[in-house]
């Protein structure tokens, strides 16, 4: 087996941030994600629910992945496991997302460059591919400013697919 | 050599070479223009007879004058000349020319001609064997040299867009029709394959009362003003489903295109019509041009190409070509070439063209057979075409969903007509093909006359050859293609393909729509295969998964590989791999390791129906699994093949988490889903994928106990709790730790799950109870060997594709399981119940032999050797201090004790099958 | 980069999609006694039809399964159909 | 007849090449014949021949619904090799190459066999391992290997990126020296001319669009030209053989997709061999013309589409550039798609059909190309005889019921 320690640069510090002409992208921190599934998940949360292109304004909320489950960010802490009671399934994966904050006129873009997105066309869930890899994208506070989940593990590639990417705006 | 430009030109000076002369053309410039322009007519050489050739048009149509540029550091290979703009310091050379095109040394091949013709080497080169020709057949083919240089920076952008309307083609029909659309309110954008927007516009003397800059200016501000995007040096390149138009957006030589992949609700194709040339004797020689070549270079580049012109036409089109270029200078004969055959005399450039006994000097020919509408995109898009008797073209007809065709594309080849087509269709109303004025004289090839006439330039592909096609029965028009290469040249037949299949009509005497069209395939021009690479590129192809213990790995001094997709410790420290992993497994042995394990997948099942699910997900009976227990057990493929291996463990009477293999986790959370919403009730099972949330941490080995002790967890871990096998959820520090009892190093271990933030404290406390009692580290290398000497199996390692669970030694689910579960019946199956199956066995050899290689087959028979199987893992047990090895061999488990032979690449060794369990089969190590 | 309707998350790129199999086919009750044959058909048999097509797939980024009605030459997408039979 | 030859063709040049005898007649089809074969690709044309030639069996028809070589046999990639693992596979395939290997002669035909070589690349320790088991299973079974390292992987294709930062460097390899390209029109043309010599009547433009079924017997075909009754019909349609299967009342265990295919423009000599590298799921050959011919893996979507899209194209494509890196700057000319027919274990289907008189040649996938010669010379066997050739039988349709498979895949280690 090859060493290949040299080849993947150490993940990067995470206070990095790429800037480019109008754009600005860094880490936040994420104190709590709750994934709850169920038949009526997306009416048992109480946090207001964010599908594609809503804009949010809460740092609280229920992100939309499926038909039958919702992410709550910076939710409520909940109990892991099955809820019999509110026929809920319950995991906390706090530390299974990082997420990335794009901002600028340029942020629709750069993310266009990696997944066929447009604010005209309204989706009920906010998971999709982009650059190859699994996130939930929405928008925050305004129309220039993305919010994106991405598996731990892959927090690293994103990044670079990002800063890659980013070297094409002008 | 005079100056060909006229006055009027103004633009900066830019230097080049071209075959080593130096030149000096204007900003604006093709390398074609600058090279007319300073009276160069040679500009490359054919492909099979290496006749001379000049530029036959002015931009993607040319076939002939193909170069090879270099500037500075960059070379790229086959540039035509005419599409690639002038830079400052270019130096460009023919290709398939040496020294020059204007001296080539192969020059003299075109004297074989007879020879060489169609598909000459499909008759001969048999005996003895093609092998003694080929080396050289290919070195004479081929046109550029491409250099194995990789260019720096060389990285195409990729980037997705939509639009209301995509209106391809900046000429007057484009712009009046994306204008249109613009005002209208739509969102709309034109894409021009020029550096600058008019397209045909350019060459009228006025457009609805205005000189055709202004024009062009006024509408190009008008689109940007109601919001439309223009861009420039940009080609639709093709059109793919659900309509998807790639776009290449051209930059300075030498850079990387960007591909725009733009997703259009309706495409308007204004991409106008092309000059055909006219099959006439010699009429491949330099000097011999496109009517709407000339005119291009007139207009846009301020280069006459001739003083003395003949203009050979069959149509009304060439009338006002005729004005133009007198206007300029240029003395005009006209000549119709319907009336008698014509023939051009001269090598390098036309002194004269003949007709009737008749002789007109020349110094150059303009000729124009008719035009034919560009329709590629067209096809592309999946339109059909219908052939038109007046216009003698195939025209766009039945509309492929929201696409039209404008202006000269469409056939409308006059200006006003055009334009109001256009206005009307880019507001997005229907449109109804005007009546032509167009008036010409079907002209098309005249098969038996004299002389060679070409009808595919680069290729060398003659009237003759599509006459010997005929003869031999190659008359499908694709057979006429492959066998002559007619249209197969770099141009794509932009100017052979309707001449080929007029002679071919005309020979079998049908009509040309009988005779068809051969496909038309994207790309619409050659485009770099970099513009595919994009962001695909290195480290982004299939990026690993990063652990969140990597820092503390690499403090250890970890040297780190890619297992299973992530990047994970392969052993630590230095000394390398072959002294250090012994080390590490001796370590495990007599004390401790610790070992990250996060990888391995965390699936959690939950719900009501959640343990029948699972029960019927996996191989082994699971509803017999008590909560806080773990069980080990197989996932199948409907085929009966173990597909998976790992733990389930079951959290409680509605809750199971399932630990897969790590490189199996995004494929079983499918399978999981898959089965979940097909044929069950979603509402009573649901999947959660937490893999990612927790960090694993291993500790294995004598000591392990005495490292968690050290923990100080909420919970007792003194001796015989918790068992083998079973599953608690505890504190520690305040964070919820798991605690999993389950060994793949068959000593005793710990699992010990906790969130990925607090992974790195965990592991810190850990190494710390565990580096005074001599534990340590532990890599995924030594951890490998761990496993072969317990016969644990790696999956897809240990197992191939047709591997069933009792090929590895579980039989009783299959045996006695009552309920159904995936695979079942094809445990059943004729092929599941042969005798001669390939099952798991361990092989030995005296310890001081070198151990077997893996992928070395099991054999037997002395003269034709048969496989009967094959070594999967193999290493030096460090604990046993021999070779051990595992291997997949049919019959394998009644074989045991049995002396077989071991073939590796041409050499045999003995070894004996053995149980696959080398050390410690009592499994006492798990309980100590 | 076709487009596929998911019944929840609407239209997406192609590439979030996986195809799983033809739509139609019924897993057979493996308590009872199954013929080779019959066995064999639930593997392995397909009709691939040349024209409109009934096919289950996959959105990878929801987890939907559903069937997509698509025209297997024209590549053109007729409709797409939730599994569930509540779905809204 | 016009027997080809350098000594013919000078000849003929000098008189203007009037000479030439038609490479195969147009003839009309008959009410009835010995044998009819429905479909006018490689395998049918080679089936019609090897009838006529082994079998004497020369009153066949075949049937071609568009212009003859113009399915898949027209749209490859012309790859011809037999690194295969399994025995089963490895006597099937190298008994190709083998007809290969004198079919130029064999036919009077120059097919342009090149065999120039093969190399399969390895990208990692498990890769060399499974390379191994690779190359020692070619020499068990009799086929040519030799296990490269990573320095001769270079030596014998100087254009293959070795660096070690590519993204899966390259460790070593497998290479078939016999392996290489043919010119796959000419298999058509020569397999077509060949059999009309031998009396076999070619029809193009005729669509099959029933089959003939008396009790339960298949008696014939119906086609867009008239009924043709025969006792033996003989499927190898390819892509379209559920279609054909349909019409005789049985379902085939095949999933027709679209295969991509891409040329570049022309190049002087840049690659020695045909290379592939399975991480990159791509592989590519110079044809003699100097286009770079390359593939890669089916779609993601099962179709009928005979066209390429933008998804395939960038994997394949960017593939290419990551394995060289230096050809990243050539240009594409033109990019098409064949619709291949796929198994459950990527073989192929030979022999009865099930339905009595109907037989089939069909599934061979991405890989159907190489194995012409072959494919119709079981096919005529199993027809003209009524049992199947040794080589043949493994592939039989049955194996999908005894679950039989014969899964190269499966022996690289990847669980389906």
């Amino acid at each position: 087996m090859r060493d290949d320690s040299k080849r993947w640069p150490a993940p990067r510090d995470p206070g990095d941030v790429i800037e480019a002409p109008g754009l600005s992208v860094k880490k936040l921190h994420v104190s709590q994600l709750t994934l709850l599934s169920g038949r009526r998940a997306l009416h048992q949360t109480k946090l207001p629910l964010v599908a594609w292109p809503d804009v949010v304004t809460s740092d609280s909320l229920a992100v939309v992945l499926r038909r039958d489950r919702v992410m709550e960010v910076n939710g409520p802490a909940r109990t892991d496991g099955w809820d019999n009671t509110e026929s809920l399934a319950i995991s906390d994966v706090s530390d299974a997302y990082a997420q990335v904050e794009l901002t600028g006129e340029n942020a629709l873009s750069l993310l266009r460059r990696g997944t066929e997105l447009d604010p005209k066309i309204p989706s009920r869930s906010t998971a999709r591919l982009c650059f190859g890899l699994g996130v939930s994208l929405y928008r925050f506070r305004d129309d220039t400013t993305f919010r994106l989940h991405v598996a731990s593990a892959h927090d690293e590639a994103l990044w670079h697919a990002l800063s890659d990417a980013a070297k094409h705006l002008s | 050599m005079t100056s060909h430009r006229v006055s009027g030109a103004s633009g900066a000076p830019l230097k080049f070479t071209f075959d080593g002369k130096p030149y000096t053309g204007m900003e604006g410039d093709t390398l074609a223009s600058a090279l007319l322009a300073n009276g160069v007519r040679v500009m490359g050489r054919s492909f099979k007879y290496h006749r001379p050739r000049g530029p036959w048009s002015a931009w993607v149509d040319d076939p002939n004058a193909i170069m090879t540029v270099r500037k500075g550091a960059v070379e790229l290979p086959n540039c035509p000349a005419t599409t690639t703009y002038l830079e400052n310091g270019m130096n460009a050379k023919a290709v398939n020319a040496y020294p020059s095109a204007a001296f080539d040394i192969k020059g003299g091949l075109d004297l074989f001609h007879r020879w060489l013709g169609a598909g000459f080497y499909y008759k001969t080169f048999i005996w003895p064997n093609w092998h003694l020709f080929e080396p050289a057949i290919r070195k004479m083919a081929g046109l550029g040299h491409v250099t194995d240089k990789v260019l720096d920076g060389y990285s195409a952008d990729q980037i997705h867009d939509s639009c209301e309307v995509l209106i391809i083609g900046g000429g007057p029909a484009g712009l009046a029709a994306a204008r249109a659309a613009a005002e209208a309110g739509l969102n709309a954008c034109l894409v021009e394959d020029h550096k600058s927007l008019g397209g045909g516009a350019l060459l009228e003397q006025t457009i609805e009362g205005h000189a055709p800059t202004e024009w062009v200016a006024a509408h190009a501000q008008a689109i940007t003003e109601a919001g439309g995007r223009i861009f420039t040096h940009a080609t639709a390149y093709g059109i793919y489903d659900h309509q998807l138009v790639a776009i290449i957006e051209n930059g300075s030589f030498g850079t990387a295109p960007r591909l725009r992949r733009m997703r259009a609700n309706r495409i308007v194709l204004a991409t106008g019509a092309l000059d055909r040339p006219i099959t006439f004797t010699n009429n491949d020689r330099p000097g011999i041009m496109s009517v709407t070549g000339a005119c291009t270079y007139l207009a846009q580049h301020k280069v006459l190409v001739g003083r003395q012109i003949t203009l050979v036409s069959n149509n009304s089109y060439a009338d006002a070509a005729e004005a133009m270029l007198s206007a300029a200078g240029a003395e005009i004969t006209r000549i119709a070439p319907t009336v008698g055959p014509i023939k051009a005399i001269g090598l390098k450039t036309p002194v004269a063209l003949t007709q009737h006994d008749r002789t007109h000097p020349v110094d150059t020919i303009l000729a124009s057979g008719g035009q034919t509408p560009l329709v590629h995109l067209w096809r592309h898009a999946g339109g059909k075409l219908t052939w038109c008797d007046a216009r003698q073209a195939f025209l766009p007809d039945s509309n492929p969903v929201n696409m039209v065709a404008v202006g000269a594309a469409n056939g409308t080849f006059e200006m006003e007509p055009a334009l109001e087509e256009a206005r009307t269709v880019g507001k997005g109303d229907p449109s109804e093909r005007a009546e032509t004025q167009y008036h010409l004289t079907p002209l098309w090839p005249s098969p038996g006359s004299e002389g060679r006439q070409w009808i595919d330039f680069q290729h060398d592909v003659t009237l003759k050859d599509i006459e010997l096609a005929a003869r031999e029965n190659y008359v499908s028009v694709e057979h006429l293609k492959r066998y002559t290469t007619l249209g197969m040249a770099s141009d794509q037949g932009k100017t052979s393909n309707m001449a080929g299949l007029a002679a071919m009509a005309t020979i079998q005497n049908r009509l040309i729509p009988e005779v068809g069209t051969t496909t038309f395939r994207p790309p619409f021009v050659p485009v770099p295969i970099e513009i595919y690479h994009g962001h695909h590129k290195s480290k982004h192809w299939h990026p690993v998964k990063r652990l969140a213990l990597e820092a503390e790995h690499r403090a250890a001094g970890a040297a780190l590989g890619e297992y299973g997709g992530w990047l994970r410790p392969a052993w630590y420290g230095t000394g390398g791999m072959a002294a250090r992993v012994p080390d590490e497994v001796r370590m495990a042995r007599a004390s401790a390791g610790i070992f990250d394990a996060s990888p391995l997948g965390k699936i959690e099942v939950m719900g009501p129906d959640a343990e029948a699910f699972v029960n019927f997900i996996y191989y082994n009976t699971i509803t017999t699994l008590a909560p806080g227990r773990i069980r080990y057990g197989f996932m199948l493929s409907e085929g009966g093949v173990v597909y998976d291996d790992g733990v389930v463990a079951r959290l409680g009477p509605e809750r199971f988490l399932i630990s897969c293999s790590s490189s199996h986790v995004d494929g079983v959370r499918t399978h999981l889903e898959a089965w979940r919403q097909d044929g069950n009730d979603p509402d009573r099972i649901f999947v959660h994928d937490t893999t990612q949330h927790w960090a694993t941490i291993t500790v294995t080995g004598p000591i392990a106990r005495d490292i968690m002790a050290a923990l100080d967890l909420q919970t007792d871990i003194s001796k015989d709790a918790p068992p083998h096998m079973s599953f608690l959820e505890t504190i520690w520090q305040d964070t919820p730790v798991r605690i999993a009892r389950v060994s793949f190093s068959g000593d005793l271990s710990f699992e010990v799950s906790i969130r990925r933030s607090r992974a790195q404290d965990l592991w810190q406390a850990l190494m710390k109870a565990g580096t005074p009692l001599g534990a340590g580290p532990l890599g995924l290398e030594a951890m490998a060997v761990m496993r072969a000497e317990k016969g644990y199996i790696m999956i897809g390692k240990d197992t191939d594709g047709e591997t069933m669970p009792h090929d590895l030694g579980f039989t009783a689910p299959r045996d006695k399981k009552s309920t159904a579960f995936v695979g079942d019946r094809s445990l059943h199956m004729a092929v599941a119940n042969d005798p001669d199956r390939k099952q798991l066995v361990g092989l030995s050899v005296s310890a001081g032999d070198a151990m077997l290689p893996i992928g070395a087959h099991v054999v037997v028979g002395a003269i034709r050797q048969r496989s009967l199987g094959y070594v999967t893992s193999s290493y030096v047990s460090p604990t046993l201090e021999r070779p051990i090895a595992l291997a997949l061999v049919e019959k394998g488990a009644s074989r045991m004790g049995e002396t077989v032979n071991v073939w590796h690449l041409g050499e045999t060794r003995e070894a004996v099958i053995s149980s696959p369990v080398f050390f410690d089969p009592d499994g006492k190590r798990l309980h100590a | 980069m076709q487009l596929f309707p998911c019944p929840f998350c609407g239209w997406r790129d192609e590439r979030e999609f996986l195809f799983i199999a033809e739509a139609g086919k019924e897993r057979p009750d493996t308590t009872q006694k199954i013929s080779d044959e019959d066995w064999a058909r639930y593997l392995h048999s397909i009709r691939n039809d040349k024209g409109a097509v009934r096919e289950v797939w996959m959105h990878l980024t929801c987890g939907e399964l559903f069937i997509l009605e698509r025209d297997s030459v024209t590549m053109e997408v007729i409709g797409s159909i939730a599994l569930r039979k509540d779905a809204a | 007849m016009t027997r080809y030859s350098g000594w013919k063709l000078f000849k003929e040049g000098l008189r203007g090449h009037k000479g030439w005898a038609q490479a195969w007649r147009t003839p009309k089809l008959k009410p009835e014949y010995d044998a009819v074969i429905v479909g006018g690709g490689g395998h049918g044309l080679a089936t019609a021949y090897y009838l006529a030639k082994n079998h004497k069996i020369t009153n066949v028809a075949v049937i071609e619904k568009g212009w003859l070589g113009g399915g898949n046999t027209g749209r490859n990639t012309t790859v011809i090799r037999s690194n295969y693992f399994y025995p089963e596979s490895a006597d099937l395939y190298d008994m190709s190459v083998r007809l290969y290997e004198g079919l130029s002669k064999d036919l009077n035909y120059n097919i342009m066999f090149s065999q120039r070589g093969m190399i399969v690349t390895a990208h990692s320790e498990p890769e060399m391992e499974m390379a191994a088991r690779q190359v020692n299973a070619m020499h068990l079974n009799g086929v040519d290997a030799e296990f490269l390292d990573a320095k001769q992987v270079k030596r014998a294709e100087p254009a293959l990126n070795t660096r070690s930062d590519m993204r899966y460097p390259i460790h070593g390899g497998v290479l078939q020296k016999r392996a290489g390209t043919g010119r796959h029109d000419a298999v058509a043309w020569g397999f077509a001319r060949a059999a009309d010599q031998l009396g076999v009547d070619i029809i193009q433009n005729c669509e099959v669009t029933d089959v003939i079924l008396e009790g339960g017997r298949c008696a014939g075909v119906v086609t867009s030209l008239g009924e043709v009754r025969a006792s033996m019909v003989g499927a190898a349609a390819a892509g379209h053989s559920s279609t054909i299967a349909k019409m005789a009342g049985f379902e085939l265990p095949i999933e027709s997709y679209a295969l991509q295919a891409f040329v570049s423009e022309p190049l002087k000599p840049v690659l020695k061999t045909v290379v592939l590298c399975p991480p990159f799921g791509t592989y590519v050959s110079q044809s003699d013309k100097g286009g770079l011919v390359i593939g890669g893996g089916l779609d993601r979507v099962p179709s009928y589409g005979q066209r390429g899209n933008l998804p395939m194209q960038e994997a394949v494509l960017s593939g290419l550039a990551e394995m060289m890196p230096s050809l990243a700057k050539v240009k594409l000319l033109r990019h098409w798609g064949g619709i291949v027919d796929v198994t459950p274990d990527s073989s192929p289907i030979i022999g009865p059909s099930g339905v009595d008189g109907l037989y089939v040649n069909c599934g061979w996938g991405t890989g159907g190309f190489k194995a012409i010669p072959v494919g119709g010379y079981l096919l005529a066997h199993v027809m003209a005889t009524g049992t199947h050739h040794n080589v043949s039988r493994p592939f039989d349709l049955t194996r999908f019921i005894s679950g039989r498979l014969v899964d190269e895949s499966a022996a690289s280690g990847i669980a389906h």
